[in-house]
């Protein structure tokens, strides 16, 4: 007799629980709503549950890892160490909310068992990713990713979804042979990829340091796809075609997440920020990231289309994950960390309310959006709160990474950060404001371009609450980021144990 | 006031308006929210007259773990300004007489109040500036209000130099936090004296909340932001928030705790420039709000000078505060004063004591401005001319010298300003029905007005009451008076030399037409155009040719492995090649 | 001595090089028909030289299969081909003969080949003098084989499972071309006078030698696939004559027929196996009729498999199905 | 130089000479002859080389060559059932390696061909 | 006496032939028979498998002579593998075909196919060259006549040049058994191993059969025979040739290079090496140029045929295996890839890659088993090409020739370009198909379990990686 053992099931049980629904949804024939929507919401649900049982077993000491061996020496390790269950408990959040916003904004278009087969599945690469206990479980979740992405952007199935499909395909394929070179030299070299977190390579690599160099290069420009990374940006403006849910978890929950939370692996768990550091790579990369948030930044403020702005911004916006992880020090790595969580919240809030927008209104250029505000007033709120977070106004959760980020680059010493840091907001607030303006100040047009009426609210309820909920939360998430169970002090948990030997 | 009651009052004041604010969004509150939003402010008028300085609260779980506190500086700033706010509420209830405009203009209107009134008892600077942001966004719907041409464009300038300024801020910030290790202003203040970034800190605070403060340079939004607001919001605008800027400077900057006779000179010499560039412009300008709105840069002039001043001495810092607590508190009243007089005067039909009534409460606000004798104005110029006598320093000899002048200055504007709202013709353009509250709110603020150098609690004021100080409080009041008589005189026969006129916005407008033409071009002639034109579609036509020809490679090349006879000889090769490779072995 | 073994030697040598044009002979020839009978000569003499290289079981099969057959299976080709010819265009009859026309490829084909040839005879010669082979291990085993021709022997006990697996080519090769489908022409004429008396003589003699054959196997020269090629021959004489056979037969009796030879084959061997044997082994005491029972079965067979393929696809038109429908009409022609 | 040493370099050749006509002649005939020589070739080798010295006669390659030579005959009946069948579908009995254009191109250039072939099949 | 006598490999080659002669002589009870049969051939190896894995590679000697005068047959862990893959390809093949092919074709198809299983079994059990050849022949024919079976003028025209091909290969190998044989006056494998050395004939032996057996493997540039064939045979042909045939004469050039060529060909390794990678490269940019699909599918056989080789110059026992990783993989995705492909094809008549949106939409299940067959294909997580394609890096990397690493991620990127290319096509907007025939269930399904089966040897590779090491195949080849 012996009881299951969960330390050990229940990451690959949350992991199921949105492979398993997905699985099952491919199958269920077009008509069956109820049946689909059931499986979606419970899937969602359950996950939230296990992720809460997750959090509460680690708080209470509980050492949950679930292994199996892929190859001699070689495992699958599903692993909840501290930054997982960031990431994780992010998705799951996010993933329950754009569930029910998907299912509102698909009500009634074809082909939605296949869009919300792919929709688990994608969720489940990405817990998968989040909780990856080595760097091949990692590189497995992160390429099934590239794959069940595919499909939702070219969901749609128009000339420019499928071309979207194939610029992603391109950068995100490329990036992933990247990350398996660097993957297999690295473990050529070392014998292991078990994430440890200090990073490994400096305890078992003695020597070859060019070698280190260039595999580092190759895994950050893996990752870097995902993440958007300067030179390797241009899928993500180009996949704003797809869906507003596609692009809620393309740069919320799960892809961008995903590179992002992949610089922080390889830069924290793999190579160990001080040998990082004296390897001479650190300073590069954050340069680099420093880079990729002006120019996402200066790039947005030419778009006329309301997503592919939104998509720029994502693009500078998510360096700030890779800036605070690559700048040296707790306090930047804090302001880099909670901005995973505090990103994710904002920018799907914005991506929500642009969804809206396109749904009801047929609205999808910026040019369009006059005096939408008083048509949606609660979309337009919710937009207008996730803009102030994406420009670090306080008191929403953008503020407080920048705050972490502008204070960590200065206990660094790398103060030049801080203007980055300036001038991306001031961009964010060109490219963010004349859109408020618009929504809120100007005179609406005489007709939309597409209207749909919803009766007496501004939209279906199933859109309107998902953003409101999001918006909120990136009000909250800001305001009460000191309260226990904040991303925040989650954040500073995981520093401690990154920072501290 | 019992200590109980400390955190619940001082959360009270910057919720209660954010509350409403939220209230008047929602539809089924709406109406409900419209009967209390004027009285927003009063919570905090109670406070600030009730409550004990010395207090402060920890709110641990607020943002980085924030503090609220009241102290005299908080308490002087609270006391105005949720006068100002309260009595700007209640104006505005006869100010709009249309119920959804006014909601509409109320939301804003709150928001600002919340930020205004929150930013005065937070005691750290993230707390600080989470407020400061949300007055300074808030504004902005005040501003444009009206949605004129006018209201649009100065709104534009407004919130790009309020986002500049709050960049500037955020960088600031993070540099004292990072500086001081703590949020906290007390160990802010303490910390910078030492910070390896000092000079960096202190210049971006100045530029911060110089913007807001409408610091020389910085001030261009202001006279194009008050004149187009509603009366109500140009009053706080103009009054409250302007002091908000002044407050920013006052709880971070190292004041008092070195000398940094450096800043001070800057600081010094921009004030004064400020009061007189502002005023010789303001001169110039053809509409009443937009004048006060230069005497409102004018008057901060004098308030940075006494800031650089507390730069030069930081031993006198103490004093140097109250004068600027005294000024800004003088300032605060009587411009809002002014401001809400404006309309009264164009208002409807009035009856011949509330003529009176009008014609004192322009004229005595103006002199309080001034610095007249027996005003408020007075007291505060005095105790300024007392430290700026006791330092002894190049720009504070400046100051001691000019300050008389400022007052010279001030007064012609005050004067230009009469000349404009004296009311010449009936058309009001605007058409007030409800104009009760209008009156009640303007008569209770120059009340306070009028009596306010009665209770001001300074020991120093009490000599302040003989004739020689009154007399050279006094003559400047006269000379400026005569002067302004003299001109009208000359203007009114048409011998006056002078017909030029500089725009509201001064400095701004090169500014503007060097700078929206290049932004222009950039917006219409996107970065896909500009760059892809010629340079890459050369680069795209020559991978193209290239692609052709591979194409055209891939395809012979195929074509021959198809045939038997290549296919079969490339057999034969191979075998000879291995073979080959092989003898190579054996020889 | 000498002068035998000099005579001997030149013969060999001019065997060699006759074998050589001839083959050149036939492979250059502009003409098919000329080609295949050059080439059916080329085997004959083929037939010659494995007499001299001491094969006389090669040198029967040779004859039988390789020149024999191989050449009517050649001829029956080439006399389709020019009936398909004279029933369409002629023009779609003519070849574009040499592949390429460039000089520098044939060139270069020839200097590699050159090289090839240099190659392989510097391999050959370079061999060690003395290839033991295995004819000492036959000659060890040779009584428990149960047959006392070693090259029987190994065909069929020692390499038995080769023999197994070659008749299954056999019967792959008719499987194929029944599956092609090649539909009959219809045979207009009679036989000439002469072949038909020549059939009437040589079928039973055919059958005669094909059975000595079979039995001499197991000693000399000769075995099943000489024996089945010799009835093959058989069959094919018949063929020509205008025998066809009968409905009757070619149902489920000629597939039994063709598949006798492996099915006794694989029976033998399993029921052995029942009584412990591995796999193909023959107990030394019955091994000598277990290997003739098989002879037979496969002679039969073989003789069976090689005449069918000279026939050609499936004997009997099939009713029309739908598969064939679809063939017609993938094929866009429809033989007269 | 032994005859049975002579044979196997005959096989040789016998090998490369079918090589080349299996690459240069297009008709599938003329390739199915040159397998055949090719075939032969090796088989000559296989039993030259064995009998190379006159006390050990090997039999295993003569037995190999059985098993070749029948092997040969059923790859050589089932080419010419697949030759008919092509030719019948495609009408020309060579491989689909060149493109219509190119085949009709070279057409009429052997019209002796056909004429040889009739003299061929009246003989 | 039983025990020790009777063998499941006997079995495993036995019973397809038995089921070949039984189908041919009962053609209406043929699809039954047959299906009946290839569960039993599973069901054989299976316990073959079994047998192997307890009791380690087992040598049994046919007739009871043993190996120089008799033949052996050998079976360890490197031929289990190629056992079990072809039995599992060709269970699912089989009940394809039971949907798949219509009573005329039905008749011809199972004999040959049985014949084909048969002739596969007994090649990778052989453990004797010249036994080999005629395995090689038989498999040969069969293949030959199964693509002769689709009966167009493309597919016969593939099946004639596939013969030649295939005459040509194995006469070429046959003379390299000549010279072998020859040299060293045995056939086993095992004993040439032993005795083998260095001289011209060897090497002449080598090359010959090499080259012969690359033209059958079709290795650029002797791959041109491959994509007509392959194109154009009936749908489970083409799974049965792609999936399994070609690895067959890959399968002797493994054993001969591991066995008996395994010394000093450093320089012949290489230039397979180099051919391996020019054939990754140049397949997969045909495959990207293919407008029908199943063209494309037999073009990236051809590049996935190149990766086999790209192991000759690594030489180490990590990529001998990353190698058979490959190809087991390969052999499921590639089978499942065309199946599903002659889903789409029996669906809508056609297989124009851009007109496939017509068709893939209403047959989710086949383009699935397309689609994970590609990940397959692509080297992509999780699946079996995943694993081989980490291994072969791995040991790419280790051996210090890091010019392997650019060709496998070149041709990755390839892959992902083709197959992607495909898969997009069938996310157009749907619109009503003019004429569309149902196809079966079983076939869809067959398809995909073929895909899955390639996605599960990428989650579960410890398994074949743990039978690789039966009897050590490839422990002579390490270097």
């Amino acid at each position: 007799m012996y009881a299951i053992n969960w330390d050990v099931w229940l990451p690959l049980c949350i992991l199921a629980s949105s492979l398993l629904p997905g699985l099952l949804i491919f199958f269920l024939p077009e008509e069956r709503v109820v049946m689909r929507t059931l499986l979606n919401l419970g899937g969602a649900s359950l996950k939230l549950v296990l992720v809460g049982i997750l959090i509460w077993g680690v708080f209470n000491g509980h050492h949950y890892e679930f292994r199996f061996s892929l190859l001699p020496g070689l495992d699958l390790v599903l692993r909840a160490d501290a930054l997982s269950l960031l990431f994780v408990a992010l998705s799951a959040v996010l993933w329950l909310i754009t569930t029910v916003y998907a299912i509102g904004y698909l009500e009634g278009s074809p082909h939605r068992s296949r869009f919300f087969g792919f929709f688990s599945l994608c969720v489940t690469a990405t817990v998968g990713v989040a909780l990856a206990g080595n760097l091949m479980t990692f590189l497995l979740f992160f390429e099934m990713l590239t794959l069940v992405t595919y499909p939702l952007i070219v969901h749609r199935g128009t000339q420019e979804a499928r071309r979207a499909g194939r610029i992603y395909l391109a950068y995100t394929v490329a990036g992933g042979t990247s990350l398996l070179v660097g993957t297999v030299w690295l473990y050529g070299l070392a014998g292991s990829l078990e994430f440890t977190s200090q990073g490994f390579v400096a305890d078992l690599v003695t020597g070859h340091r060019v070698e280190l160099v260039i595999i580092f290069v190759l895994l950050i420009a893996g990752v870097g796809v995902k993440a958007a990374l300067l030179p390797l940006h241009g899928w993500l403006p180009q996949a704003m075609v797809a869906a507003a849910p596609v692009s809620a978890l393309l740069h919320a929950v799960a892809v961008v997440k995903a590179g992002a939370f992949g610089i922080v692996r390889v830069v924290y768990d793999v190579y160990g920020i001080d040998f990082a550091v004296s390897l001479g790579v650190a300073l590069p990369l954050a340069i680099l990231a420093a880079v990729t948030i002006l120019y996402g930044s200066v790039r947005a403020l030419f778009q006329d289309d309301l997503k592919r702005r939104l998509a720029f911004s994502t693009v500078s916006q998510v360096s700030y994950i890779v800036l605070g992880t690559a700048i040296v020090g707790p306090v930047a790595a804090v302001g880099g960390l909670v901005h995973l969580v505090h990103q994710g919240v904002m920018k799907i809030t914005l991506f929500f309310c642009a969804g809206n927008l396109a749904e009801t209104l047929g609205v999808h250029k910026i040019s369009e959006m006059d005096g939408v505000g008083r048509r949606m007033p609660w979309t337009m709120a919710a937009f207008t709160i996730g803009a102030f977070g994406m420009i670090g106004a306080p008191p929403m959760a953008g503020f407080i990474s920048k705050w972490y980020l502008g204070l960590g680059a200065l206990e660094a010493g790398q103060g030049w950060v801080v203007p980055v840091l300036v001038g991306s907001s001031l961009l964010n607030a060109a490219y963010f404001l004349p859109v408020l303006y618009r929504a809120w100040f100007k005179v609406p047009a005489a007709s939309w371009p597409a209207e749909r009426s919803f009766g007496r609210v501004e939209t279906s309820l199933a859109l309107l609450l998902p953003p409101l909920i999001t918006a909120f939360l990136s009000l909250l998430l800001g305001l009460l980021a000191s309260a226990p169970f904040s991303p925040l002090q989650w954040v500073r948990f995981i520093i401690t144990l990154e920072y501290v030997p | 006031m019992n200590s109980a009651l400390t955190l619940p009052s001082l959360l009270l004041i910057p919720v209660l308006p954010l509350l409403l604010a939220i209230a008047l969004m929602l539809p089924p509150l709406r109406r409900f929210a419209l009967w209390f939003a004027p009285w927003a402010a009063l919570p905090a008028l109670v406070v600030s007259l009730l409550m004990v300085p010395g207090v402060s609260v920890e709110l641990p779980w607020l943002l980085f773990g924030s503090y609220l506190g009241f102290d005299e500086t908080a308490g002087v700033f609270l006391f105005f300004t949720a006068l100002l706010w309260l009595v700007a509420g209640v104006y505005s209830t006869g100010y709009f007489s249309e119920s959804c405009s006014r909601a509409w203009f109320l939301s804003w209107f709150l928001l600002a109040m919340a930020g205004n009134l929150g930013l005065i008892v937070a005691q750290d600077m993230v707390l600080f500036y989470t407020f400061f942001t949300l007055m300074s966004f808030a504004s902005y719907g005040l501003v444009i209000f009206q949605r004129t041409p006018e209201a649009l464009r100065a709104g534009r300038i407004y919130i790009i130099l309020a986002v500049l300024g709050e960049v500037m801020l955020f960088a600031a910030l993070v540099l004292a936090a990072r500086a001081a290790g703590s949020i906290e202003f007390v160990a802010v203040q303490s910390a910078l004296a030492e910070a390896a970034l000092r000079d960096w800190i202190i210049g971006l605070m100045l530029l911060g909340f110089g913007i807001k403060a409408g610091v020389i340079g910085l001030h261009v939004w202001l006279p194009l932001a008050h004149p187009v607001a509603p009366t109500p919001a140009s009053a706080v605008l103009s009054g409250a928030m302007i002091s908000a800027g002044l407050l920013g400077w006052l709880r971070v900057l190292p004041l008092g705790e070195l000398a940094l006779p450096g800043w001070g000179g800057v600081v010094l010499a921009a004030g004064l420039l400020a009061i007189f560039y502002a005023a010789f412009v303001g001169l110039l300008q053809r509409d009443a709000k937009t004048v006060l709105a230069y005497s409102s840069i004018s008057t901060m002039g004098v308030m940075t000078a006494a800031l650089g001043l507390g730069f030069i001495a930081p031993e006198n810092w103490p004093l140097i505060l109250a004068a600027i607590l005294v000024y800004a508190l003088q300032h605060g009243l009587a411009k809002a004063a002014l401001f809400l007089g404006v309309d009264m005067v164009t208002a409807a039909p009035v009856s011949k004591w509330q003529r009176y009534l009008l014609i004192a409460g322009l004229l005595l606000p103006a002199l309080s401005l001034a610095g007249a004798p027996m005003t408020s104005g007075m007291i505060a110029k005095y105790l300024l001319h007392v430290q700026a006598a006791s330092v002894a320093s190049f720009w504070a000899g400046w100051l001691q010298v000019l300050l008389p002048w400022s007052s010279v200055a001030t007064c012609l504007l005050m004067a230009r300003f009469l000349y404009l709202v004296w009311p010449r013709q009936r058309a009001g353009s605007v058409v007030v029905v409800k104009t009760r509250m209008m009156w009640l709110s303007w008569t209770v603020l120059f009340m306070v007005v009028v009596l306010s150098p009665g209770f001001l609690p300074f020991s120093a004021a009490e000599g302040l009451w003989l004739p020689e100080k009154l007399a050279g409080a006094l003559w400047p009041v006269v000379f400026a008076g005569g002067l302004a008589a003299v001109i009208y005189w000359l203007a009114k026969h048409g011998k006056w030399p002078f017909h030029f006129r500089i725009a509201s916005g001064d400095i701004l407008l090169p500014v503007e037409r060097v700078l929206w033409p290049v932004l222009h071009a950039m917006m219409l002639r996107s970065y896909r155009t500009l760059f892809k034109r010629r340079f890459l579609l050369s680069i795209y036509r020559r991978v193209g040719q290239c692609y052709s020809g591979l194409v055209f490679l891939l395809e012979a090349g195929e074509n021959g492995f198809r045939r038997w006879a290549v296919g079969a000889s490339l057999f034969l090769v191979l075998v000879m090649i291995f073979m080959f490779l092989a003898w190579q072995i054996i020889f | 001595m000498e002068t035998l073994t000099l005579l001997s030697w030149a013969f060999d040598v001019t065997l060699g090089l006759t074998l050589m044009w001839l083959a050149w002979r036939a492979l250059a020839s502009e003409d098919l028909f000329k080609g295949i009978v050059l080439f059916i000569a080329f085997g004959l003499l083929m037939a010659l030289a494995w007499v001299r290289l001491d094969a006389p079981d090669i040198a029967l099969a040779e004859a039988a299969i390789g020149a024999g057959l191989t050449g009517a299976l050649l001829l029956g080709a080439l006399a389709k081909l020019e009936a398909g010819a004279e029933s369409r265009s002629r023009r779609s009859e003519i070849l574009p003969r040499p592949a390429d026309k460039t000089k520098v490829f044939s060139g270069l084909l020839v200097f590699l080949l050159l090289a090839l040839v240099v190659m392989l005879v510097y391999a050959i010669v370079k061999l060690p003098p003395l290839a033991s082979g295995l004819s000492a291990q036959v000659a060890e085993n040779i009584t428990a084989s149960g047959v006392s021709n070693p090259v029987t022997a190994t065909l069929l006990n020692f390499r038995a499972y080769d023999t197994l697996l070659e008749m299954a080519v056999l019967l792959l090769a008719v499987l194929g071309i029944r599956s092609l489908a090649v539909v009959q022409e219809p045979r207009g004429r009679e036989p000439g006078a002469v072949l038909d008396m020549l059939s009437h003589l040589l079928v039973p003699l055919l059958i005669l030698v094909s059975g000595y054959l079979l039995w001499v196997g197991s000693y000399a020269a000769g075995g099943a696939f000489q024996a089945g090629a010799v009835l093959a021959a058989t069959g094919v004489l018949l063929l020509l004559t205008g025998w066809l056979p009968g409905a009757w037969f070619v149902g489920w009796p000629l597939r039994f027929l063709l598949i006798f030879g492996l099915a006794v084959f694989v029976a033998v061997t399993l029921v052995l196996q029942l009584f412990g044997a591995s796999f193909l082994e023959f107990p030394p005491s019955l091994a000598g009729s277990l290997i003739l029972l098989i002879e037979v079965a496969a002679a039969l067979s073989i003789g069976v498999t090689l005449t069918a393929l000279f026939l050609g696809g499936r004997p009997q038109p099939e009713p029309p199905s739908s598969g064939r429908a679809e063939k017609r009409n993938t094929s866009g022609t429809q033989p007269s | 130089m032994s005859s049975d040493l002579f044979y196997a370099l005959t096989g040789a050749s016998l090998f490369t000479l079918g090589l080349y006509a299996l690459i240069k002649h297009a008709h599938i005939l003329r390739k199915i002859l040159a397998i055949n020589v090719m075939g032969s070739g090796v088989f000559l080798l296989l039993v030259a080389l064995a009998a190379g010295g006159q006390q050990a006669f090997d039999p295993v390659p003569h037995a190999m060559v059985i098993t070749g030579i029948v092997v040969a005959i059923s790859a050589t009946a089932l080419a010419l059932a697949l030759m008919l069948r092509l030719r019948e579908a495609s009408g020309l009995a060579v491989l689909p390696d060149t493109s219509p254009e190119e085949l009709s191109e070279q057409l009429p250039e052997a019209p002796s061909d056909v004429a040889s072939k009739n003299n061929g099949k009246n003989a | 006496m039983l025990a020790q006598s009777f063998s499941w490999q006997v079995t495993v080659i036995i019973l397809p032939l038995v089921a070949a002669l039984l189908c041919f002589m009962l053609p209406k009870w043929g699809r039954w028979l047959g299906l009946v049969m290839a569960f039993a051939i599973t069901g054989s190896v299976i316990v073959l498998a079994y047998q192997v894995m307890n009791q380690g590679a087992l040598r049994y000697a046919v007739g009871g002579w043993g190996a120089p005068l008799g033949i052996d047959l050998y079976v360890d862990g490197l031929s289990l593998l190629m056992l079990m893959v072809v039995a599992l390809v060709g269970l699912v093949v089989s009940v394809y075909s039971m949907a798949y092919f219509k009573a005329g074709k039905a008749v011809h198809f199972w004999p040959l196919w049985m014949l084909l299983w048969t002739a596969m079994n007994a090649l990778f059990l052989s453990a004797d060259i010249f036994n080999l050849y005629v395995t090689l022949e038989l498999l040969g024919l069969a293949a030959v006549a199964l693509v002769a079976l689709a009966g167009g003028v493309d597919a016969l025209g593939a099946a004639m040049r596939y013969l030649l091909v295939s005459l040509l290969g194995s006469l070429c190998y046959l003379l390299g058994v000549a010279l072998l044989y020859h040299s060293f006056g045995t056939v086993d494998i095992a004993l040439l191993a032993e005795r083998v050395e260095s001289t011209p004939a060897v090497w002449a032996a080598m090359a010959l059969m090499t080259v012969g057996l690359l033209f059958k493997t079709a290795l650029f540039p002797l791959h041109f025979w491959l994509p007509p064939a392959h194109a154009s045979a009936p749908a489970p042909v083409s799974a049965l040739l792609s999936a399994l045939v070609v690895k067959a004469s890959f399968y002797i050039l493994l054993r001969l290079w591991l066995e008996v060529f395994s010394q000093d060909s450093t320089a012949a390794a290489q230039l397979l090496g180099v051919l391996g990678a020019a054939a990754v490269l140049w397949g997969g940019v045909q495959a990207l140029r293919q407008t029908r699909l199943k063209m494309l599918i037999a073009y990236s056989t051809v590049s996935q045929i190149g990766y086999l080789f790209l192991v000759f110059p690594l030489a180490s026992l990590m990529a001998w295996q990353a190698g058979l990783y490959l190809l087991l993989s390969h052999a499921l995705a590639k089978a499942a890839m065309f199946l599903a492909a002659g889903n789409i094809l029996c669906f809508g008549g056609h297989d124009r890659i851009a007109d496939l949106d017509r068709v893939a939409q209403r047959l989710p299940l086949s383009l699935t088993a397309f689609a994970l067959a590609g990940v397959s294909s692509m080297g992509l997580p999780f699946s079996g090409g995943f694993i081989g394609k980490w291994m072969l890096l791995d040991a790419a990397l280790q051996s210090g020739q890091w010019w392997w690493v650019a060709v496998i991620i070149v041709g990755g990127l390839l892959a992902a370009a083709y197959i992607f290319n495909v898969i997009g096509h069938s996310f157009t907007r749907a619109e009503i198909s003019h004429e569309a025939k149902p196809v079966p269930a079983i076939m869809e399904w067959s398809a995909l379990v073929l895909a899955l089966a390639a996605v599960l040897m990428g989650l579960f590779a410890s398994w074949p990686l743990a039978v690789m090491d039966i009897g050590a195949p490839f422990g002579g080849g390490g270097s």
